[in-house]
């Protein structure tokens, strides 16, 4: 008898879950899964606020082909496996038109098989890992500047004022592990020598030990290659160990205005690169700075402003096309060479990037200035940084 | 109702579902030394639990000195002047002897009368005073049952409950223990104890309680209980 | 042992359930079943040691995740085909589970319980940290080609593993050896001292639920092609395995089956909108479960209704 | 040498949280024979408490402990009265899953109500770092570094644990408690109302829990899921101990936070945290009645 009882339940269940509503609707629905809680969440809202902000534009223009857009969100927790299942979910169920990307390298490199699978063209606005594109994916496309690349301006700074002892620090995980092996090739170009590399993994909350090692070793520069919390620890406990680089700069947290909000003035001095800034005299960013801080009540960064983009680009290759086919909106984007608010775009065979730059940034008196490449630069940098105990 | 300063009417208890006790019945006179004897799962034990509350009896009724005290809470018992010394590990072995003592007397919480009950333990009992900041658990066993039963002093109670005292003693320390009932009770304290030593229980007795399997067999003077043929046959070993 | 109505009914329904990959059903109803056949095997595996036998395993995570990366590392490095992968991810794990078996069951109750959740964490940290086997933090990716979808294929090997767990656990129950196990969890030193070798069938019960956690941990690694050490040594699944478990009724087959399909069920409608949710339901399942139908639902049911239970069926 | 004696001191600092945290989960082993899994969760909720008040007075840091700790104490009595009291005299295992809900339950609490991010207290008061100069035997004067959170942190234990041993050395109420520990059947008989002790041992345990949860909040990030490393570590540190041992406990926090300094050190900070598991693994191996403990019964 019990078992009769099990099956009913099964059978019920089942029933329920077949049930579902599946109706295709007026609206163009765009689907995105991206971290809003966990360890990329910070950085993911920013990302997300730029695709509201589109969304919202573009319904006033009047809607994407004449039809108004829905955007689907759902929360992926930081976590690659749960990002893998709700792009199924969203391509499968809620049968999304088009998909915006996810944020982090780690997770984009896990849900680019399932785009892929599906054939939906996904430009990636929160991965610079060039692993992904190295997998002979055809629907990913990369905006930003690769990870290799994002401590160049720190490393151009070191070398010219004649720094030589690095140690350098690294998530064990996709974007930083990448930004560290390119970091690592830079360094040696200038003939400078890492005295220090280490590894740490994501659930890490205490670098004391790294600490220590590093007020042994008394290296010229600290490079962390991070995200935001991370990030965050890092600096403060190089205060509490008065570990006093004379230059410190970290790839993802520095740029972000949140930095400054949970270090105060322990942030000053320290430098950040970032795709984008409020300052760049792009096509519109002035505008879109405005609207943006109108709309969500803080000023982007520059997550804010590679989702947007990725936002106006789609836009454009969907016009260009005139119709949602996702194939030649895929050979649309390939071809696309453009300048957003976000900077250059054009990429290779391959879904490189190949035009778009970066700059680094460095807390000065709260504020964040440009202060490498030196064309775009809206404020030298305050070197050296000086010890701790020289700071107010 | 007679004189008894306890008496137990007809407990029905037991754990979770099953009775240990059918119907006991005891009658404690101010004064006396009464000995419970009876084979294992007697449920001599349980008795002792139920009169001091940690088992609720399912029948029947528990008085003392007067007033209906079933149903209450162990340390609602003690307060009424009953104290227990159980069976088997008896003591705070991690303790210093001192601070067993003060836990015997947690209900009470003056410090005058507290310290003339503890002078008149150490008095009965030199050893505990000269023991006192050794831990608990480094006496001998003989010393250990002392100790016990001074803890159980320290409430100074109207009647004390033994359970088992000589369980696992050498012969010298149970002799020793017997010795101290008879004391106590010259002392005018008032005893119950439950025993399987059970000659020497009934042998130091006013009055002797024969159960078996929950039930009351014999009731009698503990000289005449020592003599009765059957009780001798079935409980004394021939 | 003539076959009754119900067993036909369960058959037709195994049936019905295998067409459905190449039926009209959408894609994430087949996935959403295909979780289910997963997390009954998954849970009837724990239910197998913490159920019968009464050794709580907060890390069983292990041997899943184990699974997962012997299948991921010899599909990618030996080219071999998903299925003799996954097996031998199910041989990993007895591997991990003989080594740390006799060790770890001389420890009673809790201790086990907590010795396996350290066991848990340090096999993955050690996934982290060993990368030149493991990929470390960034994972393996592409263990298998992109297409041809594999969902119809993974879909039947894990209704195949769901039922032959279930079938595994039910002919264990009947038999000789499912008594012992019981007899281990109501009294182990009784046991022992009844001549029954404790020893032997704790670790009897303890290689065969760490054997299916590793081939279903293979197989989901072929489906997800994607594997990194924190989502494949996510607590969640040890903590899913035991509440389903716990739910439906420890020590039971049905138990763990009704636990899985009801609370999986109730997990996806409820995550994707509220990615917490599902936290606080589990916990307050477990705390209402422990507390008040100690032997799960199918214990509540048999004692308010004895009737749907034929006499002489212990649950 | 100099590094040594920065290492070791590094890693007092660091086990005196751990010590008070293990001290909450041991005391309540002691006494009612409960492991609490969701010890760790307490911790949690003692930090958050923290940051909370913290960020929404501005209130110094290590004045919340004020409130946390009586916050916890009466959340801990709540939590016994509800759920432990009803499984105080099962099988051990029942509890352990009561509590096990009890933590999924609380963690999924926290991230309903706060989110997965990683929070943390910067408070410009307790900034930067002390160099004071120890004298060491045969080493003569030496300077060792310290950053001030974890060296306040660590008095503030320090204090914390002597207050509680002294409660339990001294006190009515705490001799009553060691009591409960050593002979349930014998407390009893003394006329303490184990029940009670019970209740107040748990708000106790929680209460060290959140004091623990309060310090940490001054050194590392906080997060909904961060108990269950704590939970680990303490169990670890009470079994080091010996189950149940207070003395242990503190010793095994200290002996903790050196293996993880030296550990994470001398190879790399990706084990820091398999060291306290492959400790605890190994000991449960080889000495289950812990490393110091006495053995009992």
């Amino acid at each position: 008898m019990k078992t009769r009882h099990v099956l009913w339940v099964l059978v019920l269940l089942v029933a329920v879950a077949l049930s579902g509503p599946t109706q295709a609707a007026e609206p163009i629905k765009i689907g995105a899964a991206i971290s809003l809680t966990g360890k990329y969440g910070r950085t993911g809202e920013y990302q997300l606020e730029g695709y509201q902000l589109w969304v919202k534009q573009v319904n006033e223009r009047g809607g994407l082909l004449g039809r108004p857009v829905e955007l689907i969100v759902l929360d992926d927790k930081s976590d690659p496996a749960t990002s893998v299942k709700l792009y199924e979910k969203l391509i499968t169920v809620d049968q999304v038109d088009l998909v915006l990307a996810p944020y982090s390298s780690a997770v984009t490199y896990a849900v680019a098989p399932v785009t892929e699978k599906y054939g939906y063209p996904m430009l990636a606005a929160g991965a610079s890992s060039t692993k992904i594109w190295e997998q002979g994916y055809r629907y990913i496309f990369m905006m930003v500047s690769p990870a290799e690349v994002y401590l160049e301006g720190a490393v151009d700074i070191a070398a010219r004022n004649g720094l030589k002892t690095v140690a350098m620090l690294a998530e064990n995980s996709l974007f930083p592990k990448a930004s560290a092996a390119g970091t690592k090739k830079l360094l040696q170009a200038r003939g400078m020598e890492l005295v220090f590399y280490e590894e740490y993994p994501k659930t890490v909350t205490d670098f004391s030990a790294v600490m220590l090692k590093l007020q042994q070793l008394r290296p010229e520069v600290v490079l962390a290659n991070t995200y935001f919390p991370d990030a965050v620890i890092i600096t403060r406990q190089m205060k509490e160990y008065n570990v006093s680089p004379k230059l410190y700069a970290a790839t993802v947290g520095p740029a972000l205005p949140d930095f400054y909000e949970s270090l105060g003035k322990t942030a000053e001095y320290v430098y950040g690169p970032s795709q984008w800034d409020i300052k760049l005299k792009t096509p519109g960013n002035a505008e879109f700075v405005k609207a943006y801080t109108e709309l969500h009540g803080r000023p982007p960064d520059y997550h804010s402003a590679s989702g947007y983009a990725s936002c106006v680009m789609l836009e454009m290759a969907v016009k260009q096309v005139g119709s949602l086919d996702r194939d030649k909106i895929r050979d649309a984007l390939a071809r696309l060479d453009t300048t957003t608010v976000f900077g250059d775009y054009a990429v290779d065979e391959q879904g490189k990037q190949l035009k778009h730059k970066m700059v680094l940034l460095q807390w000065q008196d709260g504020q964040l200035e440009i202060v490498w490449p030196d064309e775009l630069a809206t404020a030298p940098p305050r070197f050296p940084t000086p010890p701790w105990e020289q700071r107010g | 109702m007679d004189a008894s300063l306890l008496s137990v009417e007809k407990i029905v208890a037991g754990y979770g579902k099953m009775d240990i006790l059918h119907g006991v019945s005891l009658h404690v006179r101010a004064g006396e030394v009464v000995s419970i004897i009876g084979p294992n799962g007697a449920g001599k034990s349980t008795v002792f639990k139920t009169i001091m509350g940690y088992l609720t009896p399912r029948q029947g009724r528990v008085c003392f000195d007067g007033a209906d005290i079933t149903g209450l809470r162990p340390d609602q018992v003690m307060r009424r002047g009953l104290s227990y010394v159980p069976q088997g590990r008896i003591v705070f072995p991690l303790m210093t002897v001192l601070e067993n003592l003060e836990m015997g007397a947690y209900t009470e919480r003056n410090r005058a009368r507290f310290r003339a009950t503890l002078e008149r333990v150490y008095e009965l009992f030199p050893i505990l005073a000269e023991r006192r900041h050794q831990k608990a658990g480094t006496l001998s066993g003989g010393e250990q049952q002392m100790l016990a039963i001074g803890r159980a002093l320290m409430v100074s109670p109207k009647l004390l409950l033994l359970d088992e005292p000589s369980l696992g003693l050498a012969p010298r320390f149970v002799t020793m223990v017997f010795e101290t009932v008879k004391r106590l009770r010259a002392l005018g304290l008032t005893l119950v104890i439950v025993e399987q030593n059970a000659v020497r229980a009934l042998e130091v007795a006013d009055r002797g309680y024969v159960l078996e399997l929950g039930r009351n067999r014999f009731e009698d003077t503990g000289h005449r209980l020592l003599t009765n043929p059957e009780v001798k046959r079935l409980y004394l070993g021939g | 042992m003539r076959p009754l109505p119900r067993d036909l009914l369960l058959l037709g329904l195994c049936l019905v359930l295998a067409v459905l990959p190449v039926s009209a059903a959408p894609q994430y109803v087949v996935s959403l079943v295909l979780f289910v056949f997963m997390f009954i095997a998954l849970a009837e595996s724990w239910n197998l040691l913490s159920g019968y036998t009464g050794y709580v395993s907060f890390g069983h995570v292990v041997f899943f995740g184990v699974g997962a990366y012997t299948t991921a590392i010899t599909m990618t490095r030996w080219g071999l085909a998903w299925l003799p992968a996954s097996l031998l991810g199910g041989v990993a794990a007895v591997g991990l589970a003989l080594l740390i078996g006799y060790p770890c069951l001389r420890l009673k109750g809790p201790y086990f319980a907590i010795s396996m959740l350290g066991l848990s964490e340090v096999v993955r940290l050690l996934a982290l940290y060993l990368e030149p086997l493991t990929g470390g933090g960034m994972g393996i990716s592409r263990i298998r080609p992109p297409t041809p979808d594999p969902t119809p294929v993974v879909y039947w090997a894990m209704e195949a593993m769901a039922v032959l767990v279930v079938a595994v656990t039910y002919a264990i129950d009947r038999a000789q050896f499912g008594l012992r196990l019981k007899s281990i969890r109501e009294d182990e030193l009784a046991a022992e001292a009844m001549g029954i070798n404790t020893t032997a069938y704790k670790m009897y019960a303890f290689l065969l639920s760490a054997f299916f956690p590793g081939i279903v941990g293979g197989i989901h690694a072929y489906y997800l092609s994607y594997i990194e050490p924190d989502s494949t040594f996510a607590l969640l699944y040890t903590i899913n395995m035991a509440i389903m478990t716990i739910f439906g009724g420890r020590g039971t087959v049905w138990g763990p089956v009704i636990g899985a399909v009801t609370l999986y069920l109730v997990s996806e409608a409820v995550w994707v909108r509220f990615p917490f949710l599902h936290l606080v339901l589990f916990g307050l399942v477990i705390m209402i479960v422990v507390l008040f139908m100690p032997r799960g639902v199918l214990g509540w049911i048999a004692t308010r209704r004895p009737r749907l239970v034929p006499a002489g069926k212990e649950l | 040498m100099r590094l040594h004696v920065q290492l070791v001191v590094s890693g007092l600092l660091q086990g005196g949280v751990y010590a008070v945290i293990a001290l909450g989960l041991t005391l309540v082993f002691g006494v009612m024979r409960v492991i609490n899994v969701a010890h760790g969760e307490l911790v949690m909720l003692g930090a958050y408490t923290t940051f909370w008040v913290f960020a929404l007075w501005q209130v110094n840091p290590l004045l919340t402990l004020l409130v946390s700790i009586p916050l916890l104490f009466f959340l801990g009595m709540v939590i016994e009265r509800l759920l432990i009291a009803r499984v105080v005299d099962q099988p051990e295992v029942t509890a352990l899953l009561l509590t096990f809900g009890l933590s999924i339950f609380l963690v999924g609490t926290a991230l309903n109500l706060w989110s997965a991010d990683f929070r943390s207290v910067e408070s410009p008061m307790l900034a930067g770092s002390v160099m004071p100069w120890l004298w060491l035997p045969g080493l003569g004067w030496l300077q060792v570094f310290i950053p001030k959170p974890r060296l306040i942190s660590f008095l503030l234990s320090l204090l914390i644990t002597g207050t509680v041993f002294a409660f339990l050395k001294y006190t009515r109420t705490g001799k009553a408690i060691r009591a409960t520990a050593q002979s349930r059947e014998v407390a009893m008989a003394c006329g303490i109302n184990v029940r009670r002790i019970y209740t107040l041992t748990f708000g106790l345990g929680a209460a060290l829990a959140a004091a623990g949860g309060s310090l940490i909040s001054l050194m590392l990030a906080i997060f909904p899921e961060m108990g269950a490393v704590l939970t680990l570590k303490s169990f670890c540190i009470i079994v080091l101990g010996g189950m149940g041992n207070y003395a242990g406990a503190f010793f095994g926090g200290l002996v903790l936070g050196l293996a993880e300094t030296y550990g994470a050190f001398y190879t790399t900070p990706q084990l820091q945290e398999a060291f306290a598991y492959l400790l605890l693994i190994l000991i449960l191996l080889l000495k289950p009645s812990g490393l110091l403990g006495v053995v009992r019964q």
